[in-house]
């Protein structure tokens, strides 16, 4: 199965096929709208056309409803008048009420609970997988805090090329921690929980599979859940204009069965630097 | 042309062009002092640590200049009030002091800028002389405007022809809306940057 | 205001005074109209480049391409940092000095004193100030890329910290400045003259809708650039006094630690410079469909249906728009519980719009429609800012913006709305107007071949963006292909810069016409359109101080069709 | 609507020397306490809120008084209240949203929910 084609690339996590479902009910209604008001519109545009002899004719209802007069069978009813006299507004706000109706729909049942679920209701940390990613110009910095589940402490004065996101290796817990570049690796059906930072501009966290898109500010830490349902090899992409390199500024990312992941973090764990380097200052570089 | 629209209560507003003029532009001012009120909020509630500014800023020349600045409301209100009466030398002297009291302002303000330059303290110094600098300081510009604003009127006085102008009286309005209104950012800019 | 405003048995003045440093709100309009199309123009051709490194990455740019300085596009190949300032570039110019100024700058400035009655703005020097203060802004923004560092290269929007690190972002800051003083001292004209200076008899009641719309702009304008001039003195602050206002600590630049004291705060002016632009869409948007209804009652013959629910619309959109800016942050990193918020008011403001279309295909009902070319542009209008409404919908949903946000979808939906919509309208306005301007109206068949091109090609380049947005291409990409995502739809690119070329070449035929037409086109009455409103009441081009005696106003704007009368339209300024 | 009758040619506002040597000894009395409050040194809120009180009173005086908003034809009235509205937006929902950056920054760990996700 291809992932892309046209239209929306394949679903890959849990709420991906939500957001999907808004967009393809939101469309049916655009076309569905489009349609029937371009039909209206059209028979308009034929029927008063412009022809001989036949003058325009003013509708009751253009004029201001005080010189509008009601037929007698209203006079005992005084809404029933107002009514009458301002059909013409009414009858303009009638397409409104409907998208307006539409609309509040979309937002009780469907905007509101679904939002809140991504972006306001994180995993607990417990079931989670935890991890961290540092962007910069013009690349990613996937941390994972390996198996003491403990992320170690960084600082922005140890940023080297070969330590991009300026890890602390004399702090015990930074020792395990597992950093890789442009390569994110998630677990199939586990929450992970995505603890977004930037070094020096402001980037974006975007993986169409999974219908996420998160602005990383620097200054800030922001968090963000995906629960995979494919196994598969993604597109991980800055959505924010960064600078000169932002289109070149791309990732990998690989939803791989729990088994496989667990043995892959083992093997990158084994293999991170046990003892602190000496590290220059970042001037030099 | 003025005069007779005036008498036209359905497509005159009742307000004359130049006062009218000058509430609109003092509403564009309104939202630039509130954005930079806000940016003022945001930042320092965001920030980890704020000075109180009896230790960072020179709070005696500032409560000075605040003074200044209210004298100085006093009295162009003031010239106004004699212009109102056609008094020509009441203006003259009320707006010559308006003057030398915005200029007192400025002066007492360099000093304490050079202060704070002398003690090596720059606008990139911290977030809060950031805030200082940039506030005073787009403050200062609106004295700036002021100041011309008011020699001219004060130097249109000296010709006859403006007396006869039934708009004079309304452009001395105009400049004293605008004084007070700057006076009204100092009064908040005040205990915001001073005293809080 | 005072001597200036009248104009009659004044002596000849020179030739500087009349056509060059004139207070005349007619000349400042034309004035207005020739630049800001001089800037759609360059606008145009910055995006005509970009098209052909979208369509064909890293192909040599034909013709051009050796032109350039070899540090922009070595090789006649675009530069990455070539690219994002023609992306900045493109949008701020089309936006700041092509589509408002044109809208508000040039139609504002000749029609509203004519629609009201007025001789001249309340304030006629410093509406002269406006346009200088316009023009020296729009050339220093142009000649930023003459400047070392080149012009700005973080998009219109400009978000700190890339604005601040990234070179050629002053001089944009300070264009800004003046652009924004000028508008703010044009709005403030605009206000005073259309409380102040109205005819006898002309009731707010009985204002154009054009009218109403430059007065909702005005308001618009006013309270809506300051906060982005606030917001753009602090960032000159950044960049020039090194603060951090909008710098965070401990940034590490291209392997660079940063000195900066920091504590600053990047989404803070992401919210000012939003709070200004929502409202400005407005303001693109309003004025071109005052210009629309304006053209619709003319050409249908009768009264605009609902005009007081298009004028109460236009106001509330004019509210609410300051209350949704936050739509275009919503994955920004901002409070989620405050996107709530913003949603329920991007979904309350689609009312008055959905409200103010709704009465304009109505107006249409029981008239007899006459396709002029003006028709033409505003019928067009209303099915393809349709399409540009409806496409806002997913994008203002919070779920559904997600996915969709800062893709070419957005790009779509924005340029169906101000191209399709705005410049289509503003192009009609032209053809309407052109008699009032010079006396002589342009040629009908060009302005066919022109509207029939623009439309196909416009359709042509934004349509194909909507299935990339949809497939996940993002926006601001120097190269799309470097994205294994983008690749499927990478075709449409080309159709799209096809269509563009298509669109350039369609061009052509309007601005020869509109120089010819000018000079030799074919001479017109004072009312050639049969129109109701004050402007036709007076000769074409009307002479300084527009009406040889103050009208007396003795009815609503669209008084067509009346029953009992001989001819089909009854002027505003008849007695009987 | 204008006063016609007024000697002066428009619509000015006749001024009185008494009110605003008044409201110059209550202008500076405020500032004089303002400062000495703030030599107090309260907890911060308070302090806020004092400050804040007393430069309210002054600006309102200056307005009210020295721009003769009192009395001031309705429409600058109704022109004011427009401009607070939409400043009020302005300043409330950037602050707002400032409140959940110092939220993000104090407690990073997020709210826990019934994880994971239920729908495949």
């Amino acid at each position: 199965m291809n992932i892309y084609g046209w239209g929306l690339p394949v679903a890959a996590s849990t709420y991906a096929q939500k957001i999907d479902f808004g967009i393809w009910l939101i469309h049916a209604a655009m076309i569905a709208i489009f349609v029937l008001w371009g039909i209206f519109f059209t028979y308009l545009l034929v029927k008063y056309r412009k022809r001989d002899g036949v003058p325009a004719v003013r509708d009751d209802h253009d004029e201001t409803p005080a010189k509008i007069s009601v037929p007698d069978s209203f006079s005992k009813f005084p809404f029933a008048q107002i009514l009458y006299k301002h059909q013409g507004e009414l009858k303009s706000l009638a397409p409104d009420l409907i998208v307006m109706l539409f609309e509040v729909g979309l937002i009780v049942f469907y905007a509101v609970p679904v939002w809140s679920r991504i972006k306001m209701q994180m995993p607990d940390k417990k079931d989670a997988v935890e991890i961290r990613v540092e962007a910069e110009q013009f690349g990613w910095n996937v941390r994972y805090p390996g198996p003491d589940g403990k992320f170690g402490r960084t600082k922005p004065e140890l940023v080297h090329f070969s330590n991009p996101i300026g890890l602390d290796r004399t702090d015990p817990a930074s020792a395990d921690d597992v950093v890789v570049g442009n390569e994110l690796r998630l677990p199939l059906g586990k929450p992970a929980l995505i603890e977004l930072t930037s070094k020096d501009v402001i980037h974006d966290f975007f993986v169409p599979e999974f219908r996420i898109k998160q602005d990383i500010v620097p200054g800030m830490e922001i968090p963000l859940w995906i629960q995979p349902t494919r196994v598969g090899h993604y597109e991980l992409a800055c959505a924010q204009l960064c600078g000169f390199g932002h289109s070149l500024m791309r990732g990998d990312v690989y939803v791989q069965s729990p088994a496989d992941f667990s043995a892959w973090l083992k093997s990158r764990a084994a293999a991170a630097p046990a003892a602190p380097k000496p590290v220059k200052p970042s001037e030099d570089f | 042309m003025i005069t007779t629209a005036m008498d036209n209560p359905d497509t005159h507003s009742g307000v004359s062009n130049a006062k009218l003029g000058v509430w609109l532009f003092l509403c564009s001012e309104i939202m630039l002092f509130a954005t930079l009120f806000t940016s003022y909020i945001v930042l320092r509630t965001g920030a980890s640590s704020w000075p109180w500014g009896w230790d960072a800023l020179n709070v005696p020349l500032g409560t000075l200049n605040t003074a200044i600045l209210i004298s100085s409301s006093v009295t162009i209100v003031m010239a106004y009030a004699r212009a109102y009466d056609k008094d020509v030398k009441g203006f003259r002297l009320w707006m010559g002091l308006t003057l030398l009291l915005s200029f007192a302002f400025l002066v007492v303000k360099g000093f304490e800028y050079h202060g704070e330059f002398a003690k090596g303290i720059w606008p990139s110094t911290s977030l809060f002389y950031a805030c200082y600098f940039t506030l005073t300081g787009l403050h200062g510009i609106h004295i700036l405007g002021g100041i011309v604003v008011n020699s001219s009127l004060l130097y249109m006085s000296f010709k006859k022809e403006h007396w006869d102008n039934p708009l004079f009286l309304g452009r001395v309005e105009g400049a004293g809306l605008y004084w007070h209104f700057v006076d009204i950012v100092w009064i908040f800019l005040f205990p915001a940057l001073y005293l809080l | 205001m005072s001597g200036d405003s009248n104009g009659h048995g004044a002596h000849e003045p020179s030739f500087w005074r009349k056509y060059v440093f004139s207070v005349d709100h007619k000349v400042i309009g034309l004035q207005y109209m020739m630049t800001a199309m001089s800037f759609l123009m360059v606008g145009f051709a910055l995006m005509l480049l970009m098209r052909w490194q979208l369509a064909w990455p890293g192909a040599p740019i034909p013709f051009f391409g050796r032109l350039f300085p070899p540090d922009l596009a070595p090789n006649g190949v675009m530069s990455g940092e070539f690219y994002n300032s023609l992306g900045a570039m493109h949008g701020t110019i089309m936006v700041f000095l092509g589509v408002v100024p044109l809208a508000v700058g040039a139609y504002g400035n000749y029609l509203l004193p004519l629609q009201i009655g007025a001789p001249d703005m309340a304030f006629p020097r410093l509406n002269m100030a406006s346009y200088w203060l316009f023009l020296g802004g729009g050339l220093l923004m142009l000649s930023s890329f003459m400047m070392p560092g080149g012009a700005a290269q973080s998009g219109w929007t400009s978000y700190p910290p890339l604005s601040i690190i990234n070179p050629g972002q002053t001089v944009w800051l300070f264009s800004m400045v003046l652009i924004i003083t000028s508008s703010l001292l044009g709005s403030i004209n605009f206000l005073v003259t259309a409380m102040n200076m109205r005819a006898p008899g002309m009731s707010l009641w009985r204002l154009p809708v054009f009218c109403w719309a430059q007065m909702v702009t005005s308001v618009l304008l006013l309270l809506a650039f300051p906060p982005l001039e606030a917001a753009a003195f602090l960032q000159v602050m950044d960049r020039v006094f090194h603060t951090s206002f909008y710098m965070p600590k401990g940034l590490v630049v291209l392997g660079h630690v940063s000195t900066v004291s920091g504590g600053g705060q990047p989404l803070l002016w992401e919210h000012l410079f939003w709070f200004l632009a929502h409202p400005e869409v407005y303001v693109l948007v309003l004025p071109p469909m005052g210009i629309v209804a304006e053209i619709i009652a003319n050409n249908t013959r009768k009264p605009l249906h609902g005009y007081k629910t298009i004028v109460v619309s236009m106001i509330s959109i004019g509210v609410m728009s300051f209350l949704v800016w936050a739509h275009h942050m919503f994955i920004s990193g901002m409070s989620p519980a405050l996107s709530n918020f913003f949603l329920v008011t991007t979904m309350i403001i689609s009312v008055p719009s959905v409200a103010i279309l709704t009465c304009l295909i109505f107006s249409l009902k029981g008239g007899s429609i006459r396709f002029t070319t003006p028709m033409l542009y505003a019928l067009a209008f209303l099915p393809l800012f349709g399409i540009g409404g409806l496409t806002g919908l997913p994008l203002g949903l919070t779920v559904t913006d997600i996915y969709l946000h800062d893709t070419y979808y957005v790009i779509g939906h924005f340029h169906f709305v101000v191209v399709t919509g705005s410049i289509l309208a503003l192009l009609g306005g032209t053809y309407h107007w052109f008699p009032k301007w010079f006396g002589r109206k342009m040629n009908d068949t060009l302005g066919k071949v022109h509207f029939w091109g623009s439309v196909v090609c416009m359709i042509g380049v934004f349509g194909p963006m909507f299935p990339m947005g949809l497939a996940g291409a993002s926006r601001r990409l120097y190269d799309p292909t470097a994205q294994v995502h983008n690749l499927i739809v990478q075709p449409l690119n080309v159709v799209s810069t096809v269509f563009a070329y298509g669109l350039f070449l369609f061009q052509l035929p309007f601005i020869w016409n509109f120089f010819h037409s000018m000079f030799r086109g074919e001479k017109t009455e004072e009312n050639p359109w049969h129109a109701t409103t004050l402007e036709w009441a007076c000769p074409s081009p009307p002479p300084h101080g527009n009406f040889d005696k103050t009208p007396r106003v003795h009815r609503g704007p669209y008084e067509y069709s009346a029953p009992g009368r001989k001819t089909d339209y009854w002027m505003q300024t008849d007695p009987a | 609507m204008p006063d016609k009758t007024a000697a002066a040619p428009h619509d000015a506002h006749r001024p009185n020397v008494r009110l605003f040597a008044a409201v110059f000894g209550a202008l500076l009395c405020l500032t004089l306490l303002t400062v000495a409050v703030s030599r107090l040194r309260l907890e911060r809120p308070e302090a806020i809120t004092v400050g804040l009180l007393i430069a309210l009173i002054k600006g309102g005086l200056v307005a009210a008084v020295f721009m003769h908003l009192w009395g001031e034809n309705t429409l600058v009235h109704r022109v004011l209240y427009t401009v607070a509205f939409f400043a009020a937006f302005l300043m409330t929902l950037p602050i707002l949203d400032g409140h959940y950056f110092v939220h993000l920054l104090t407690n990073p760990a997020p709210v826990a929910a019934q994880h994971p996700d239920e729908g495949h």
